[in-house]
């Protein structure tokens, strides 16, 4: 076995995150990690776990091991699941993944209600979503986007891994709303105005 | 979804009690009534839908049931887009009541897909449910370390510095020549006896080509002269503020 | 490879604590940890990860993944940070370059301004300082000197190099700058403040 995989298996078993390869190859040091070797060393390593009870896998561009998720039942405390989510939060996240950036009145006008600021706040605080800068249009709204822990958590290489994303841009259904979409919207002046004296 | 169309039960006063917690806003009631038909969203009968909608709106209108000011909306609304679809077209009508009858679908079809994909999202296998990462990782620690800077000149700079600070000052005062008031009264007394008119006082000064040596020359001459005045040997006399002084032996 | 051998290998993986054999059998569960079959699975990744970045070893009965002790140095990373030796700092240690050896009492002496330990901490750790014996009078106080990385760093082949007194008065740095003292006597006001807090 090579050294510099000998390294970055050691590497990525010891960290307490995902890694990118720049990091990794921080660690390996200027001696090993010559050109191409840290992602040559990964590519041997995802292969050799191919099928074992650990396996290497690459999340919005930084790797980590995990267990193979066909040995959960092995595995499965008895404790409750990490984060039981809301209706409107597993909404909100969906609207939030397949959109984004996304601003808050984007994903009412999908939801066709109001959002709580508890909801964000929930998606927030388990860092699956992030503030993404504001819109330059009138108002200069927030928008939102998703976060690498989001797909770590949800075992997502990107977003271009989001289940059926293709289909779903195919049939237009992730255009982005035109106006006239948020005309149509329920909301009346006043839930718009009581938005702005929160910004 | 799984959930009954009017969550209905009988209550104990046997009236009919509507439970609208199960629809977040109205979209989301339409879609679970668009669901009910049990066909594609895209094949939807729209005019059935909307019909659907109003007479629930209307049965809690009889219940008494307090509804969300949104759900009234959507009711107006939809009562206008019915209308719409039912009279003889109008040419000019923008948009066609097809078209909003099309953008309506195509919203409950977004919804009905964001819904989807949470529920996919959340049947993933998720890390510290499915999948774990390893439980008690060593860690990684970057240790920083501080690499001090400074250069040949900071040093000998800094040295210089300090030296200059601490050395003991000594204060050297040049020689410099200057006329003693002794040596003053002894010119003047002595010029006084040649000068018998009113003569100005530089004129007794020596003549010098050292201008500090001359002010010298000017401030002890005319102390003596003061000194001379006050013992009686000498009358001193100046016209105005700054003119000449004048001195003769008294 | 096996079921058994799997599941053993995530279990150890996920563990937040080294496991027992029976331990493991718990969460293997009944189907597959037959009679020994556990004990030969941990026999098999022992052998397995024998060499690589991550080692299967045994302690006190109980089992446990940790990376191969060779490798520490790739989990330990190094980062050097750039910073600017202080006033104070540069100053003692011209006094110590021209002085040596010498005790902190006649630093400070030379200084005119007492002087922090952290300032010899700090020229120690640049390894610019040493301690250098204790000078034999009352007290024994200890003695500095500069070091070779000393010489190194500014250029000096030997102390001999040091620009004399002359030299430095040639130089125009022995000039009194009144504006300059001035300042100065503000300043070791404030760090002897300062100093005094930090001690």
């Amino acid at each position: 076995m090579e050294d510099v995989t000998r390294a970055v298996e050691a590497i990525l078993f010891a960290s307490e995150e995902p890694l990118s390869v720049e990091a990794i190859e921080g660690h390996v040091g200027e001696n090993l990690a010559v050109e191409g070797a840290v992602k040559e060393a990964l590519g041997a390593l995802a292969e050799h776990y191919e099928g074992r009870g650990i396996e290497l896998v690459e999340r919005g561009g930084r790797w980590h091991f995990q267990t193979a998720p066909d040995l959960s039942h092995h595995l499965r405390r008895e404790r409750e699941e990490p984060r039981r989510l809301s209706r409107a939060a597993t909404e909100t996240l969906a609207i939030i993944a397949y959109h984004e950036p996304v601003t808050r009145a984007e994903i009412e006008a999908i939801r066709g209600v109001q959002i709580s600021k508890g909801t964000l706040d929930v998606l927030m605080e388990a860092e699956w979503v992030r503030t993404a800068g504001r819109r330059e249009t009138p108002g200069r709204p927030l928008q939102y986007a998703t976060t690498r822990e989001f797909l770590t958590h949800f075992g997502l290489g990107s977003r271009r891994n989001l289940p059926g994303i293709d289909d779903l841009k195919a049939a237009g259904l992730l255009d982005p709303l035109d106006e006239e979409a948020l005309q149509l919207e329920l909301e009346s002046d006043e839930t718009l105005a009581s938005e702005d004296e929160e910004d | 979804m799984g959930e009954p169309l009017f969550a209905s039960e009988r209550s104990r006063e046997g009236q009919l009690h509507l439970d609208l917690d199960g629809w977040e806003g109205p979209l989301d009631l339409l879609l679970s009534l668009a669901r009910n038909q049990k066909v594609d969203l895209t094949q939807i009968s729209i005019l059935d839908l909307v019909e659907q909608y109003l007479a629930f709106v209307e049965k809690a209108k009889e219940v008494k049931l307090e509804l969300a000011a949104d759900y009234l909306v959507m009711a107006a609304w939809l009562a206008y887009l019915k209308s719409c679809l039912l009279l003889p077209k109008d040419p000019e009508a923008d948009p066609s009541p097809e078209e909003l009858a099309l953008r309506l679908q195509q919203r409950l079809m977004r919804l009905d897909a964001m819904r989807d994909a949470g529920a996919r999202l959340l049947a993933r296998d998720r890390v510290g449910r499915d999948v774990f990462v390893r439980g008690a990782p060593e860690g990684l620690k970057l240790i920083r370390r501080a690499a001090w800077q400074s250069s040949a000149f900071d040093l000998y700079a800094a040295y210089g510095r300090v030296r200059a600070r601490t050395q003991p000052a000594v204060h050297m005062v040049h020689d410099r020549r200057v006329m003693t008031l002794e040596d003053a009264i002894h010119r003047v007394q002595q010029m006084l006896g040649i000068a018998v008119e009113w003569t100005t006082l530089e004129a007794f000064l020596p003549a010098t080509d050292d201008p500090a040596f001359r002010k010298s020359c000017l401030a002890s001459s005319f102390l003596a002269a003061l000194e001379l005045a006050r013992q009686g040997k000498l009358a001193l006399e100046q016209e105005e503020a700054f003119s000449d002084i004048r001195v003769k032996a008294a």
